[in-house]
């Protein structure tokens, strides 16, 4: 059964979002104004829209490193988002965290991880929990095809599938890490190709259209749900921009090419959404148009409010340190 | 009073708490088996759920604890400390960090258990004493009982506690047995030991001597010997080393004038590293002698118990240091 | 081409030399003259014995805390390992390492691990140099069912596979870690069929029989001479003792039945690997009898070695720490 | 003299060993398009054996270098500080303790190369500062290069070591510029800096302060301020951590009397409290005044640029614990 308008145009929303709100954080990074690293997922916004679009608020999520389209998609506000980037105090984890640390507790975000992989147990954990529990909500985690290689993944399939626990393993094939291409780091064609080795479904998606994502991801996630396990998504995808923001100097690097890039930005997440739903006639173009209106709003905003909102006061340092 | 053995002890807190809070559960290679002797028939009474036997695989099932404790689970992991290195990541960047990084949001509470085996032929690969590694990363609290009534109130303590808790249970206190009062004959009903409180093990006039882990109990036989020649020493076992409670330390030094610490840990970077330089830089004006550490031996742990018993602190060891300090 | 007799009856010595090696071990344990930590290799002789036959003296192997059957089986001396299990200085690490850590660098053992699986990385390491220096050893490595799960594995096949280094993963299934089933712990029915995941080949065979260990590995070996990179191979196998001398209590646990011991106590390696030789005219069982005598006759003697060797001087704690 | 970077020196001591010996080689994430900033140009001159692009596995490629090492290999590994935790197994249970648990037949001679970002936003998960970690822990050397002199001399001594060597790049030293001497114009044709021998960066009289990786930096500044009021102190940098130059922080205090450290790794078990130690140990009687830790508050290190400044030491932190000392 396919999705319907509400969902198709949130799904929409959701991308514009994270598209806008990454075009800014590129903005005040090269102004200055942002100082902290910061990773941008502008090219892979159907995966996490697509996947989230999937769970409920209930359920809940982990990340990485590229880490500010999976709480957006999960529905995260984006002024909290906006101002722990500026290390402010009105942010998600007060200004604790910054980029690479996002996390909203109150609606399933887990939290993102700069250590990369090591969400993946911790996405594990709590879908233990679940079971534990006898709740019904699931876990999923978003990590790379670099990420993939990491003993923490094996450790976790190994378990989760042991256990039939209900997580969603999401792997965000980009191709990359850095400058190292997925066909020089995983030693098989496709990460997903190792979901026999564990013994659970695995998946590959088109990464670059959020509804084939999200039809994939809400069948791992109603296998989940009913105490059937496991599911390896891996949602071929690309990143548009550079590995991570003052990193520019790696463009140099021979890692990938400009005609792969064009190639790539040609199948643009947001404009292959909007073209399925106008030539479907879902929406109209003019109601695409509002969403992204709305959307670079919002952004503004939230820039509004980041900027507005203090800095910690310096005795904050001490505090959350202890629960 | 009852007596009982360390690790009857810690079967026992296990169990009280298993009982008391459904969240409470165990997790780790064999423990249905019991193979280090804490949880047996806890299978039995708590089922698949909540005894858990996990491959080995210490990041992917340390993390697993971890995140279920973010969703209101409350793990006690048991395994040894040689483990650890394999399951640092979680524990360093997950559990120690997640808390503070997320601006308060996460709760963790995770108790693992760790054996830390001593002078019985375990070889360098089963006799790490890392305490010190976890003292220095902040976010988790550290734990050291050296007998059955702190191991069981301690224990209790830390797994009700909302952070990240380690316990490091001695090979020399794991053989020990000891009083532990019946909950019936407490004024609470239950063994509760606070953090942060140091025990004073011994009142003595003429050095603190300070004992981690295992070294108390060398401290103890070590004051024996002393005392028949006329010396007293005040041995103090810090019981948590995170907290640490600075301040018992202190007053002692105040009224001795003299320090040793005994850590069968390596000597360097140490948590007697760590408390002797408190000690030199907020008792100076008390001291009245160089301050001594009695600790481990800057190499790897041997295997042939020809060369084993010489890397650890002695008695002997800590009465040389103790008279060193009296001049 | 099967092997000749010469290697035949050298695989015979092996497994012998082993065995009673092993009870040799038990008994001064029993009595006390041995106190460190003891994992008895009995009843999977044929594991090692016929993976190291198709080994030459360069080749590189390193193992884990079932450590005795490793070096031995790829040409130890007995006194050294002896020596070392009763913390001697003739042992063959000076009394430094024990049980768990028996190496002797001269004829290629790299060492055994007591921390499980670290050694996966270690001989991976030296297939790389293998590689690097264009030389045509191989490495091998021995690890548990349990080991299989931990990280480490997943990243040295990946690693292994990618670059095409000449290293045999050898799994010795007996179908426990401690106390815990492999069909708990591994989440695919057997550690062979995570091969694929690597794109290695992936072997599983009847560990109880030491031609066919002998041939599989001998493949798996002139693949990695070739250049034609790593293999997995997965010896099913049984151990017929306790995990390790001095944890007797965890027999009372039911984790395994006595009916499973006895039945594949039927399967005895060296029973069968005799069987084959006399069935086949290779040998007489004289000449296997003889065979048993010499071994047994080469433990004793190491057995007086140990207990003459004297023990290491105190200043000897100080050293061996720096090259 | 040639005026350069700090990661041009690390890069020359690497491209010149690399010339020298066919054995020492390159390993890490992203290498090859030199992502930090020390590999530029390598693979092209040395090929895929020598410049090794790994998958993102350090547990595994820590492993694979020092399993390398022990038949004749002689790895640079490149990673950050950060990412220790997750390699930490192969670090301490192989390369710290092999050659010692098998009786001296192994040699390791591993370098790693680690990068430690200081207040740049990096937060908790890029933040650490572990080198006391690894001072700890028995069979590893610990050096903490603070110029481009010192980098590439160390560098180069550390890859012709045959043990494991950890390089700590401070993200204060990093950016540093500085004198390196061309090879032609060195004595033996080339720059060798060697371990264990601490550098006095700064005479003085009044305290001695001894200054770990970016700490250095931080002493200098106090120093300048510190003698317009007619304080002179002594600068002190150990260089290599292990081996430590004990002998020259020794003669020092007993010189001047006092001492301050200066760390900004976390305070707790910290080479600052290591140091503190020995000092309280074996030159109590020299002391006129309090040891004084001047280390990083013991808490994560947050992302705010408002916060993050406040965790490191600073001049005036230094200048305040000297000021203590001298009563
Ligand atoms: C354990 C660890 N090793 C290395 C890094 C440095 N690093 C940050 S992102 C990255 C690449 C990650 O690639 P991938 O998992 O594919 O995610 P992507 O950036 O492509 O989204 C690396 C190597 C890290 N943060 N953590
Ligand atoms: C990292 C680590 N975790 C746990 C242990 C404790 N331990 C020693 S042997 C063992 C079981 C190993 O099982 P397997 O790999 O199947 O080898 P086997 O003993 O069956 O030969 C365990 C859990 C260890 N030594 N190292
Ligand atoms: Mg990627
Ligand atoms: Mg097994």
């Amino acid at each position: 059964m396919p999705p319907e308008k509400a969902a198709l145009m949130q799904m929409l929303e959701r991308m514009w979002r994270i598209r806008i709100f990454e075009e800014a954080v590129i903005e005040i990074h090269s102004s200055g104004e942002l100082q902290g690293p910061a990773h941008p997922y502008i090219g892979e916004e159907a995966v996490a829209v697509g996947a989230c679009a999937a769970l409920r608020d209930t359920d809940y999520i982990a990340g990485n490193h590229r880490s500010h389209g999976h709480p957006i998609a999960k529905g995260g506000d984006l002024n909290g988002a906006m101002a722990e980037l500026l290390g402010k105090s009105g942010g998600y984890c007060k200004g604790k965290g910054g980029s690479m640390h996002l996390a909203d507790f109150s609606i399933g975000i887990l939290g993102e991880s700069g250590i990369v992989a090591s969400s993946v147990p911790i996405a594990t954990g709590a879908a233990l929990a679940a079971k534990q529990q006898r709740k019904d909500f699931v876990s999923m985690v978003f990590f790379g095809d670099g990420a993939s290689n990491q003993g923490a993944c094996h450790e976790s399939m190994n378990m989760a599938s042991l256990w039939n626990l209900p997580v969603i393993f999401l792997c965000e094939n980009n191709q990359y890490a850095i400058t190292t291409s997925y066909k020089n780091s995983v030693s098989v064609d496709h990460v997903s190709d190792r979901a026999p080795a564990y013994n659970m479904p695995g998946v590959l998606v088109d990464g670059q259209d959020a509804i084939a994502v999200y039809e994939v991801t809400l069948q791992a996630v109603e296998r989940a749900r009913a105490g059937e396990g496991p599911t390896l998504i891996e949602a071929l995808t690309y990143r548009f921009e550079d590995h991570s923001l003052g990193l520019e100097k790696v463009r140099d690097s021979p890692y990938r090419s400009d005609e792969e890039v064009d190639e790539w930005r040609k199948r643009d997440p947001i404009q292959l959404h909007e073209k399925a739903l106008t030539s479907t006639a879902v929406a109209t173009s003019e109601e695409c148009d509002a969403v992204q209106a709305r959307a670079r709003a919002d952004v503004a905003a939230a820039l509004v409010f980041a900027r507005n909102s203090p800095y910690p006061e310096p005795q904050e340092l001490f505090e959350d340190m202890w629960a | 009073m009852p007596i009982m053995t360390y690790m009857a002890a810690i079967a026992e807190a296990t169990r009280e708490e298993m009982e008391r809070d459904e969240a409470v559960y165990l997790m780790g290679e064999d423990i249905r088996a019991s193979i280090y002797g804490a949880s047996a028939g806890l299978h039995a009474i708590f089922g698949d759920d909540r005894v858990i036997d996990t491959p080995l695989s210490e990041n992917g099932f340390f993390g697993a604890a971890i995140g279920s404790s973010l969703v209101g689970q409350r793990p006690i992991v048991e395994t040894v400390t040689s483990f650890f290195w394999v399951g640092m990541d979680q524990m360093i960047s997950q559990a120690a960090k997640m808390r503070y990084m997320f601006g308060g949001q996460a709760t963790l509470p995770v108790t693992w258990r760790a054996r830390m085996f001593y002078a019985r032929g375990a070889a360098a690969h089963h006799s790490d004493r890392n305490y010190n590694i976890f003292m220095s990363t902040p976010g988790l609290k550290v734990i050291c009982p050296t007998n059955p009534y702190d191991a069981k109130g301690l224990m209790k303590t830390a797994v009700r506690d909302n952070n990240p808790c380690l316990i490091f249970e001695d090979g020399i206190a794991i053989s020990s047995r000891g009083e532990v009062p019946a909950n019936e004959d407490l004024p609470g009903g239950e063994l509760l030991v606070p953090f942060g409180e140091a025990r004073i093990v011994r009142a003595g006039t003429d050095c603190t001597v300070v004992g981690i882990a295992g070294g108390v109990a060398h401290a103890e036989d070590a004051a024996k010997v002393l005392e028949q020649e006329g010396i007293s020493i005040e041995i103090i076992d810090p019981r948590t080393l995170v907290p640490l409670d600075k301040q018992t330390i202190l007053t002692s030094v105040e009224k001795t004038g003299r320090l040793v610490v005994v850590d069968p840990a390596h000597e360097v970077c140490s948590a007697a590293s760590e408390i002797s330089s408190i000690v030199a830089q907020e008792a100076f004006w008390s001291l009245q002698a160089p301050i001594m550490k009695v600790a481990a031996e800057q190499v790897n742990v041997p295997y042939s118990p020809a060369l084993e018993p010489l890397v650890y602190p002695t008695p002997e060891r800590v009465i040389n240091a103790v008279k060193h300090t009296m001049g």
